[in-house]
């Protein structure tokens, strides 16, 4: 859900905003889902990595993006290109690998971009995105845009060298970024805390000077309402800051991997913790009903599985597709 | 059982190399992510249990560390394994391995020792796209001061990685990925292989085909194609490329002919060009009559099937170019 | 004034093709360590003054977001110079180098527009030694996406600088650090130089040589030496690796039957394998007499002058492999 | 200088040691300005970084270590190995490029290593040293000795991604392992306050899971004790530390830098801080007399101005030299 106006969700939270993310976490839901079934049915080559249980964060940041406010994403990244705005066909058509992707069949799940939206593109280098961020808040700053970037990592990235560059970088040139840490406790088969000295992300951020906000992640009006107060802010100029937003991977690490070492306990936990029942109870309270919410789920499903037909019913990309786009000068020409 | 050889997968060859070393040399370990799970492709499986923490890091996701770390744990005397995971992270740890390890002996006027093995899975494996399927084997064979390990069989798999812990020297080891499968009998006690000498996969007279590392099988697909075509090639699999075996690629040529170097990477810039430039001066241009090369195009790797076969070096296109050279 | 030419250095040349485009199109910027004072080699001097603190950005010592945020902001639609300082520190660059920048267009099926151009000074410069003198242009021909600039003269310095700052692609632009002090002639309106074109240095029947970057000069020395013996080389500075000039090689060598590649960098893996085995296959190995390649031996470069001069490609090693290639 | 017992400083610094220190940094001070004399009059080739005012940070650590403790250096390295113990032959040997130097003249100025004291390299990378430093006290700490391993740097690498890394990574492992940040207000031409943002580099190491210990550089007394109770505690296994010592770089970036944009006051500030002329003030109330400062003064000049005139006497390498050390397996074989 991307807003024509970047309201800020701090000041109290209405019905129908909340509706909104209600609908934008529902849909990346049923995407993932979609996308999972077409993996275990054979309908997707390559790995695949979902974001079931992180829908809060997506959801509660991208509503306070306008088109022109760009994101960089990560591996994990289907649901940040969707709440940016970006569409189902044209991303399930990316990741079945046809010419009607986002990519044309290049990228695949793990590179799916809509610059047209904003969306500069999800990343299979953990980290990768981090400068491609502070760098396009610099040029944006340079053209004398107000648009903002966002960066969205996971909680493993916070342990490569471009998060201390980067956001000393930003801090420094007091760049219009957003750094969002989705921290969902793991990185890919070990518990991140495992691996991770210290104090936490929003230290390290501080170090840097990047004022950092902790938020639970699974509280997407938490999230709305706190990116909606600091984008407002560094869109004024602030600079950069950090969002600390824990959240909770329901699934392994790709669509194979069943984590079998994860203690269930913590899992059920975990899944416990469910953003969108979540929110479905806070609805519930403002007056909006279970059957309306049960509409929006089963709408969101009927889009995700339709858009999973028309790619599986899309062209594959022809041959000469792939000497396409390497560079002007100096490419390969396809031969037939 | 001491001496009869099991059938294995290529992975699991591997396994059993780095098990024989590190129980028989207390210094060896391994440094990488998620190895105390057993490692991205299972090649250490049951390690952590029989070695435990000290000697099985998982590591944080910090690969100029793992690297770097690497180096200086074998500049107090230990013998690390760096596990990178996938060969397209190095491009992290570049300045450790580039401007440290390759140059730490040399530089320091032989001082250090950098007895390290970097394991780097590379190639193409089902659709990984262009971050997870580079093969720039090509880069290192003009980086002085390491060695490159490029197997394509389970025997060579267990072979070489045991030459390569045993050296003093950086080993880069590019795991063939997708063949992590292929099976081969590994011997109860793993001898050394040395770098340098080819593996010979077919005697033949009329075209020398020199190949290593994931293209392999491809290659002895297209020699049985040229075989009943009633072409017989002499094919060579290389199986490190620093150091190459360059006596029996010239040994081969000058009874052919002719030479034809297939590998998966982009033809441009790839090490075939070496090998044809290095067979072609010393043979003499006159005393050839083909030198091809067969890779991949210029471009980086697609994600979607189609595309991604339509620039994989197949058998198909290696029996075309045989021919080509036969002409 | 404008249309007649100064005589300037090759470091000015650069500086004032810069200056000339970053006055005529306000997306253009330069980002890297030191450079609102001039940078390291002087080649942004008074930009400081005339562009501000927005367009010249003196940065942090943070290589990956050096090349990672020149990225990002090409994105967005500016075009940044990312100076890289000495080529070696690429080493710590390279994910957002080889994974990013090559990749973005290609995986994001036409949506990105990496315009950046990357400097790079690069090669031997008295006696810098092992981590500060490297010459790797090579490895970029091996990889899908990029342009490579390889200058050795003033006048060529400033043209594929315009020329590299207008691309679309990609630009990986190796200023040659041993010539910054060689002149030329560099007109008021600097006039891009296509990439692909390679320069003439001399005519002549009985031998190709070509070379490119800072060994022109030592080239240019012994195809003087072997007029003076009577051999008359074709002569060729490729200017550009990728593209490269395939067709002018290849109608030399067709000339003269004999190839001779000279580089600075090592020459196990370096760019002379791949010029060599293209023009073998081209015109076929039956129609060449020779076909060699010279350049540094495969080993790190060392700092003591003797040292490095026993490594260095010199006047003298070229003759005597020009004359090999003779008999 | 190298203590058998690696003492801590800190109980009681008595004249003796203190003698010992004022030795050892007026040796590292006879060494630069004699390089500096070397490269000026054209005796030595390639660049040359070096420490003139800094000597107290390098006398001070190194006087707490032991010849089995490891130390990596970066580019301005002469100082931190001399300290350790390297010999001023050997090391004008090597800024000479002749075959008696330590690296047989390989390496030159910024490669500098005697591994047979501890000395495991200076680098011309600027941080390269860090995840070295770590290997080596995670080796260490593997092979069961109570070495440690010292990492010295300067403030501008604390900007790359190697020290984010090498920190956690320190802090995780809890390896015996001392950072050393050696705070000289300048990185190259830039002055590291400017491209620097956050609260510094102690925060920085906090952030990591590292304590971290100011400490002004240029009295060494101050350093020494500093260093002697954190030493003694990574040595009974209290894991890494950092230790960020400010000091001041007397000269421009290399020897033919004249740094003409520095502030002429703040360099007459900085010059007015020199850690030899401090402790010489503080010797002479602890009862060591002018003279017989400069006696010592005058020992280590003579002694770097005989190295200078044997190394300037000694053989350049041989031409197959430049073939050696580069790989058992597969190296190139020199040809007459
Ligand atoms: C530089 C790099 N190293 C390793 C990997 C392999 N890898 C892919 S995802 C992942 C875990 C990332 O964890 P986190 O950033 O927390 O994201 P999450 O998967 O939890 O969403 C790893 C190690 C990679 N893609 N890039
Ligand atoms: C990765 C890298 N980038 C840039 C350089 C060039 N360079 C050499 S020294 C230096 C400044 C280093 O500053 P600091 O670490 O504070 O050390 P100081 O020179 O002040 O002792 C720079 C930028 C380098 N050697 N390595
Ligand atoms: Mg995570
Ligand atoms: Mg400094």
């Amino acid at each position: 859900m991307t807003t024509d106006n970047a309201t800020p969700g701090g000041a109290g939270h209405n019905a129908a905003r909340l509706k909104e993310l209600f609908r934008t976490m529902v849909r990346i839901r049923a995407f993932e889902e979609t996308a999972m079934a077409a993996h275990q049915n054979g309908e997707m080559p390559g790995p695949l990595h979902v974001s079931i249980g992180q829908e809060g964060v997506a959801a509660g940041v991208c509503a306070n993006l306008r088109d022109d406010d760009r994101l960089t994403s990560n591996h994990r990244g289907h649901g940040h290109a969707l709440a940016k705005g970006a569409q189902p066909d044209a991303m399930f058509g990316e990741l079945f690998g046809r010419e009607s992707g986002y990519c044309k069949g290049k990228g695949g799940s793990m590179h799916i971009a809509d610059f047209s939206v904003g969306m500069l593109g999800a990343n299979g280098v953990v980290g990768g995105g981090i400068p491609i961020a502070v760098g396009a808040a610099q040029g944006l700053k340079m053209l004398g845009s107000n648009a903002v970037a966002v960066c969205m990592f996971g909680d493993g990235a916070a342990n490569r060298g471009p998060f201390l560059e980067g956001l000393n970088w930003a801090a420094l040139y007091k760049l219009p970024v957003l750094f969002v840490c989705e921290d969902n406790g793991v990185a890919a088969f070990t518990a991140t805390a495992s691996v991770t000295a210290g104090p936490g992300v929003s230290a390290r951020a501080e170090s840097l000077g990047v004022p950092a906000t902790g938020v639970d992640g699974n509280d997407v009006a938490a999230v709305d309402a706190a990116v909606g107060r600091i984008v407002a802010g560094i869109r004024a100029g602030s600079g950069p800051h950090l969002l600390h937003a824990k959240t909770f991977r329901w699934t392994g690490h790709t669509s194979t991997d069943a984590a079998a070492w994860r203690d269930p306990a913590e899992v059920e936990a975990g899944k416990a913790r469910c953003p969108i029942a979540r929110l479905r109870a806070t609805l519930f309270e403002a007056g909006v009903s279970g059957a309306e919410c049960d509409a929006m789920v089963t709408e969101a499903a009927a889009e995700m599985q339709a858009s999973r037909t028309t790619a599986n019913a899309a062209a594959w990309p022809a041959g000469a597709v792939a000497y396409d786009d390497v560079q002007d000068t100096g490419a390969m020409k396809w031969q037939a | 059982m001491a001496g009869v050889s099991a059938r294995v997968t290529l992975n699991e060859a591997g396994r059993l190399a780095v098990l024989q070393e590190m129980r028989a040399d207390k210094r060896v370990w391994v440094l990488g992510e998620d190895v105390a799970r057993g490692g991205l492709w299972g090649q250490y499986r049951d390690f952590h249990d029989e070695f435990g923490a000290e000697r099985i890091v998982s590591t944080p996701i910090s690969e100029s560390t793992i690297m770097g770390a690497g180096l200086g744990a074998a500049l107090v005397g230990t013998r690390p394994i760096i596990e990178m995971r996938i060969f397209d992270f190095v491009m992290c740890a570049m300045d450790e391995l580039v401007n440290q390890i390759a140059k730490v002996r040399y530089m320091f006027g032989g001082q250090a020792t950098p007895a390290v093995v970097v394991r780097m899975p590379h190639g193409m494996w089902r659709n990984s796209a262009a971050q997870h399927s580079q093969m720039l084997e090509a880069w290192f064979a003009h980086l002085p001061g390491v060695t490159i390990a490029t197997p394509s069989t389970a025997e060579d798999q267990a072979g070489l990685l045991v030459t390569a812990i045993r050296s003093d020297d950086p080993v880069l080891f590019f795991d063939p990925k997708d063949l992590w499968g292929v099976e081969g009998d590994v011997p109860a006690v793993i001898e050394p292989i040395p770098f340098g000498k080819a593996r010979v996969m077919r005697e033949g007279s009329d075209l020398t085909i020199v190949t290593w590392s994931a293209l392999t099988p491809q290659v002895g697909e297209a020699m049985e194609t040229l075989a009943k075509d009633g072409i017989k090639a002499d094919v060579l699999d290389l199986r490190t490329i620093w150091p190459w075996d360059i006596d029996a690629v010239a040994a081969s040529v000058k009874k052919t002919g002719r030479l034809l170097v297939a590998h998966e990477a982009v033809e441009v810039g790839g090490f075939g060009g070496e090998v044809v430039a290095t067979i072609v001066d010393r043979l003499g241009p006159q005393n050839i009559k083909a030198a091809k090369r067969i890779g991949a195009p210029r471009v980086p790797v697609p994600f979607s099937p189609p595309l991604e076969n339509e620039i994989r070096v197949t058998p198909e296109k290696i029996v075309a170019a045989a021919k080509a050279a036969m002409v």
